[in-house]
């Protein structure tokens, strides 16, 4: 095919899904499917903010909890102790959690391998024992929004599409911001630190610095993240705000998609997440765990036949029909 | 395309013990517990309570006839129709409860949601029921900010912290320890929203007593090893400790204390963990005479306790806790609202759950009653403190209600 | 007095965190491969032995080889159906496959016997010793020295033996491995059946005084992860020493400072160790 | 600095593991325009040596000069930034960028526009015969091809001095006339070169000065076709490794 009739049916196709996405919850009236569709733009949030420093730099966080919780946390904070709409706390989420990737960062970031992803473990773990210790930040309790609704600015809503859209923006901001860093020179100095850090560095890369970037920006958004999610939820507590399930769950929404690409994440998330709502709607109820051998059976299933995610798959599909074309 | 897919969803949903007897389309009530998880044992005893009750009241239970709903069949204000639980995992995620609450009202259309289980997620769940104007009645959740968020559709039948303590204090100020009267507490509390909570509000109820908690030891729940804290306690030496675990921390403390051979004069485990039938089962030869509060004393035959821990053994063949119970307890008292409200409409429910005036003979659980204040609290919600005598719990506290004498000192394994 | 007994608790639980890191050690640190589902592993062993016991009647001393003949055969299933495939990928995948089998290991076992807490009878193996004014529990002294026997067993097994040679030089480099005519499959294959046979003489010991619960392997995993780490990736001694050390740390800060705290402690230390070692205490620069 | 100074310089190098001394005390000083062979048997110190000319390790002691910056303790970028380059001895591609895109990650370093990276990074592209391959993901690519796609990458960063690990080490004698040939029109733009090499006859060939190293110790320097007759060098490969390097 040429190329300009490619990039114009590409263009076509793009337009296609975006438009999907932005009107099949109109055209729905459940609730409880707008809401999971609202899910997944936070989980696909979340999953492409880690993915900026665990896919395209290759740096496996495994306790990218910590900048979901300070966002979480600050806005519900700032509810607790000022009366704030709880979204006015997410700058100040953002402020500390960018503080938190500066400080942890210069150390951690020296460590390769499993060691980085176990130290970041470490310091959530960390973060979730302090929090649940000191009863100024809620203790073990938790913190929690405006019990009603006081002005809209508090983001609570009775209907999930509201939310669905103000995720779904922020989401949008950041897929450009990371369509444009793939781009730039700093995509491509952080995919050859990913490749080959040593060789990366002799071709003039300042790693510690590009990584502290990406480490940067990922952790500004996934505070985001978490603010919009506590001002949805109007409640965090130590396990919901900072436990480690939360961050694995970025890492295998990113993982699933394929890491690293700019769509991955979000592909990811929008399987996992209404997978893990509908086998718990269907199962759920019967208390024998079927939901979870299920939803791990696919896991596995997906992990086993395409490791690299199904970005993976999809590049073999293009391979296998370059080769039959040609 | 909606219509197929809500289609998928019900069709497999959980259809409990709908008889013959009962007449046309059920009414559904929701209820959201931990059915996996670290809670899930938690759950899965709800669960089968929650499916004894629906049986029970849709066929008829002469001998439980005092209770309300129980000699009829479904629901005879409503034209018989039977009852329908519809059950969903919270999976102990607030978000989950959320998502789960808006399934049940939205898919499900159930006419009242139950249970929760931990604070944190019957605080979630319930706002999403708020919102959405359908009445939420909680059994089993004691933090006490629930009741106090201003929310017109939520109810709580169980008692919470303050009642909780005082009556602790009663007990502790009563007690003797080789004839003196007791001038040490020690508290052993797991550090998350149960045992903070708890501790919290024996601490300033103690406080307000003049008996002061000598030493608090806050600890990790699900911790690989207690050895250390046990030592702590052997060290000190109080004359009474107060433990506030979940299951699986109450099992290693009571092996551990044994291991240790540490045994304090009197040694409370406050409900939770010590109340589950797995503790009892597991650990209880090592922990005989520890002394727990509940609001559930089945010992004494011929009471609705009783009886329904019969019915409930036969089915599961384990000992209805104290927890399940009260979950079981917060769910009836929603079916008789429904009933009485003679309507699935939420504000009839509403309103009738706020008319609520049910005596303590209509009660399967031992509350003086069960009304509600303006805040959706029950005000007649009441404790006693049971003792371990072999696998059974047996009420021994307040005194004039007691069906067995309290032994001291505690004698653990021996 | 006291403190003695919580330095030889420290010390006992140590061994058993060094006894449960073992085969994790070496299926992580050897393979490189991440074990999310280790903990599971644990927990299945508890499961094998609970029910050698209850329905077979049979005693420790069958029951924890049974164990670990079942977990290396699960080990060696686990890496020809998912593991072989999933080292095709990068990191992330293995995260993500054995993440996958670890809900399906716990969930299937929730099935299957309900997340109703279990035990085995306590003091199988005698009753509560004093020796020295030091109280000493017979399972936990055997889980202890089990996991001395099997550190120094699988580290004489790696350094000292023709297997264990073949085992290091595939997992060097599986490449040149085959070059030199060993075929690295059947070699992988083993080191997971070992390490998941490490694995279950822990879980089997283990249940002898901890509860059997679907999720237990949850709060034993995050632990085995710490020693692993903190010993270096691969060192079984490390497992051993980092193992150990974690205990007689967790134990000290729960008497001294409160148990809430004992995590930082540990956690701090482990951080600490990484910025000046940053591979482990034991570990190969 | 001056013109004549060299461009290239290290001073009594020293690099220690534990209490063996890899590199005892090696002085080298590179000038413009030169191609530099660095030989010497298995173990002698060679490749140590070259890791800390490139930055890529920090010698115990002894100074390093480039281009008159004291660069002992700086980091492979800055070494980088100031016009060094290196290969590796086992090819450290990028595998999931396509061949271009390798070679624009060295081209980032003198334009850190993207469009400017791209023009860049095709002229090295077709300066060294890459073109055909371009689209193609380096890690579905052959050892030869690595080794040129690692030699176009380095020649992206625009360096003043490349150097060279085994550049040529493993492949087929059509393939190496090709190495040489590209070696050869490098060192034409005026790229000074330092080549580290087991194959004697590629020495022979390229280098207009042999330094043979031998016990972590400059132990010869000059003219290729002179060092190989020097008693001392053949004393040091003699008995250990001088037969198999003649026959590779």
């Amino acid at each position: 095919m040429p190329a300009a009739p490619r990039a114009a049916s590409r263009l076509l196709l793009g337009a296609l899904v975006l438009a999907a996405v932005l009107v099949w919850p109109l055209l729905i009236e459940d609730q409880f499917y707008q809401r999971v569709g609202a899910l997944v733009m936070l989980a696909a949030l979340s999953a492409s903010a880690w993915n900026l420093v665990g896919g395209y730099a290759g740096q496996i966080s495994i306790g990218h909890v910590l900048f979901f919780g300070c966002g979480a946390y600050a806005s519900l904070l700032g509810f607790t102790w000022f009366e704030w709409a709880p979204i006015l706390g997410a700058p100040f989420g953002v402020a500390v959690s960018l503080l938190l990737a500066l400080v942890v960062g210069r150390p951690t970031l020296r460590l390769k391998g499993h060691y980085f992803s176990m130290a970041t473990i470490a310091l959530a773990e960390l973060a979730r024992i302090i929090v649940t210790n000191t009863p100024i930040l809620g203790g073990a309790v938790g913190v929690s929004g405006p019990a009603m609704p006081r002005s809209v600015l508090d983001l609570s809503f009775i209907s999930p599409l509201p939310y669905y859209y103000i995720f779904g923006g922020v989401l949008g901001v950041l897929l450009l911001f990371t369509w444009w860093m793939s781009r730039s020179r700093m995509g491509f100095y952080l995919r050859a630190i990913r490749g080959q850090e040593r060789a990366a560095r002799s071709l003039g890369v300042p790693a510690e610095r590009y990584k502290m970037y990406a480490l940067l920006a990922s952790a500004g958004f996934t505070s985001l993240a978490g603010s919009l999610y506590a001002a949805m939820l109007g409640f965090v507590d130590p396990d919901s705000g900072l436990g480690i399930l939360l961050s694995v769950k970025m890492v295998i929404a990113a993982a699933l998609g394929g890491a690293g690409t700019l769509f991955g994440p979000l592909v990811g998330a929008a399987i996992l997440v209404p997978l893990e709502e509908i086998t718990n709607a269907m199962f759920g109820g019967s208390g024998t765990g079927v939901t979870y051998v299920v939803y791990g059976a696919i896991i596995v299933f997906i992990s086993r036949f395409a490791p690299g995610g199904l970005a993976e798959i999809l590049s073999r599909l293009k391979a296998w029909r370059a080769r039959h074309a040609g | 395309m909606s219509i197929t897919r809500r289609s998928m969803l019900a069709a497999p949903a959980l259809l409990t013990g709908v008889p013959a007897l009962a007449q046309g389309a059920p009414i559904k009530v929701g209820a959201l517990h931990p059915l996996t998880g670290v809670a899930a044992s938690a759950g899965n005893a709800a669960k089968a309570a929650l499916e004894l009750a629906v049986e029970l009241i849709n066929t008829p239970q002469p001998d439980l006839a005092a209770m309300p709903l129980m000699a009829t069949t479904g629901f005879p204000a409503i034209g018989g129709r039977p009852l329908q639980l519809v059950l969903a995992d919270q999976q102990g995620s607030p978000s989950v409860a959320q998502n789960q609450a808006l399934r049940l009202i939205t898919q499900e259309r159930v006419v009242a949601l139950t249970g929760g289980y931990q604070s944190g997620l019957t605080q979630t769940a319930s706002a999403i029921a708020e919102r959405h104007g359908i009445p939420y009645v909680n059994g089993e959740s004691v933090a006490t900010n629930l009741t106090e968020r201003g929310f017109r559709w939520f109810f709580r039948t169980t008692p919470i912290g303050p009642d909780i303590a005082a009556i602790y204090m009663e007990f502790l100020k009563a007690a003797r320890v080789n004839d003196r009267p007791i001038s040490k507490i020690a508290i052993v509390n797991e550090n998350t929203e149960y045992g903070t909570s708890i501790a919290d509000v024996i601490r300033r109820t103690a406080d307000a007593h003049g008996l002061s908690i000598a030493l608090q030891i806050p600890y990790a729940a699900n911790s690989a090893d207690v050895s250390a804290q046990v030592l702590q306690l052997k060290d000190a030496q109080p004359d009474v400790a107060i433990f506030i675990s979940y299951t699986s921390d109450a099992i290693l403390y009571a092996r551990t204390m044994r291991a240790q051979g540490y045994r304090p004069p009197i040694l409370i485990g406050d409900n939770s963990g010590f109340s589950d039938d797995n503790f009892v089962q597991t650990a209880g030869d090592t922990a005989q005479g520890i002394i727990n509060r509940s609001a559930f004393d089945p010992s004494r035959p011929g009471s609705n306790s009783f009886k329904i821990n019969a019915l409930y053994k036969a089915r599961t063949g384990r000992e209805m806790d104290d927890t399940t119970a009260r979950t079981m307890q917060g769910f009836l008292v929603t079916c008789d609202a429904i009933n009485r409200a003679g309507s699935t409409q939420p504000a009839a429910i509403q309103a009738a759950l706020r008319a609520t005036d049910l005596k303590a003979e209509q009660l399967m659980i031992g509350y003086r009653g069960v009304r509600f204040d303006e805040k959706g609290q029950n005000t007649l919600a009441s404790v006693l403190l049971v003792q371990l005598r072999g696998r059974e719990y047996v009420s021994v506290w307040p005194t004039e209600t007691a069906t067995s004498q309290l032994q001291l000192p505690y004698r653990g394994w021996e | 007095m006291i403190l003695a007994q919580v330095v030889l608790n420290g010390f006992l639980v140590g061994a058993v965190y060094a006894l449960f890191s073992s085969g994790l050690t070496l299926i992580w640190g050897m393979m490189n491969v991440v074990n999310f589902a280790h903990g599971d592993f644990v927990m299945i062993a508890m499961y094998v032995a609970f029910i050698a016991f209850t329905a077979l009647h049979l005693g420790p001393e069958f029951f924890v080889p049974l164990a670990a003949m079942m977990l290396f055969l699960l080990g060696v299933v686990v890496y020809y159906g998912l593991v072989r495939h999933v080292m095709r990928g990068p990191i992330l995948a293995q995260i993500l496959g054995t993440f996958g089998l670890a809900l399906v290991l716990r969930y299937a076992t929730l099935w299957i016997f309900s997340a109703n807490f279990l035990s085995l009878p306590e003091n199988l193996l005698g009753e509560v010793q004093t020796v020295a004014g030091l109280r000493l529990e017979p399972s936990r002294v055997v889980a202890g020295i089990a996991a001395l026997i099997l550190t120094i067993g699988l580290h004489l097994l790696l350094t000292r033996t023709a297997l264990g040679s073949r085992l290091l030089a595939v997992a060097e480099d599986r490449n040149a491995a085959m070059l030199v005519g060993i075929r690295p499959d059947p070699m992988q294959a083993l080191a997971w059946g070992l390490g998941a046979a490490c694995t279950g003489v822990a879980g089997a010991l283990i249940a002898l005084f901890f509860y059997i619960t679907p999720t237990v392997g949850e709060s034993l995993a995050l632990i085995a992860f710490v020693v692993v780490c903190l010993g270096g990736f691969g060192s079984v001694p490390g497992a051993l020493v980092a193992g150990l050390t974690i205990g007689i740390i967790e134990s000290l800060t729960s008497f001294w400072i409160g148990p809430a705290f004992k995590d930082v402690v540990v956690f701090i230390l482990f951080l600490a160790v990484l910025w000046f070692r940053p591979q482990g205490l034991l570990g190969k620069a | 600095m001056p013109a004549d100074a060299p461009l290239l310089e290290a001073r009594d190098i020293v690099v220690a593991f534990g209490s063996f001394r890899a590199v005892d005390g090696a002085s080298l000083s590179i000038g413009k325009g030169e191609i530099i062979g660095l030989i010497g048997p298995n173990g002698a110190g060679k490749s140590t040596f070259f890791n800390c000319l490139a930055g890529d390790r920090q010698p115990a002691s002894g100074t390093i000069m480039l281009r008159g910056h004291d660069v002992t303790r700086a980091t492979p970028e800055e070494h980088a930034r100031l016009g060094l380059a290196r290969s590796w001895q086992v090819p450290a591609v990028f595998d999931d960028l396509s061949v271009l895109e390798n070679v624009m990650v060295g081209a980032f370093l003198r334009h850190p526009r993207t469009a400017d990276a791209v023009a860049a990074a095709e002229k090295v592209i077709d300066f060294t015969g890459l073109r055909p391959i371009a689209a193609a993901r380096s890690g579905s690519l052959g050892t030869p091809a690595r080794k040129r796609l690692e030699i176009a990458r380095a020649l992206a960063t625009e360096p003043e001095i490349l150097l060279l690990d085994e550049a040529l080490a493993g492949l087929t004698p059509t393939e190496v006339r090709a190495a040489i040939e590209l070696v050869r029109r490098i060192h034409a733009r005026g790229i000074t070169l330092v080549i580290v090499e087991h194959v004697m006859e590629v020495i022979l060939s390229l280098a207009n000065r042999a330094v043979v190293f031998h016990q972590g110790k400059v132990i010869a320097q000059g003219a290729p076709k002179d060092v190989v007759q020097d008693p001392g060098v053949i004393e040091a490969y003699l008995g250990r490794s001088l037969n198999r390097k003649a026959r590779a």
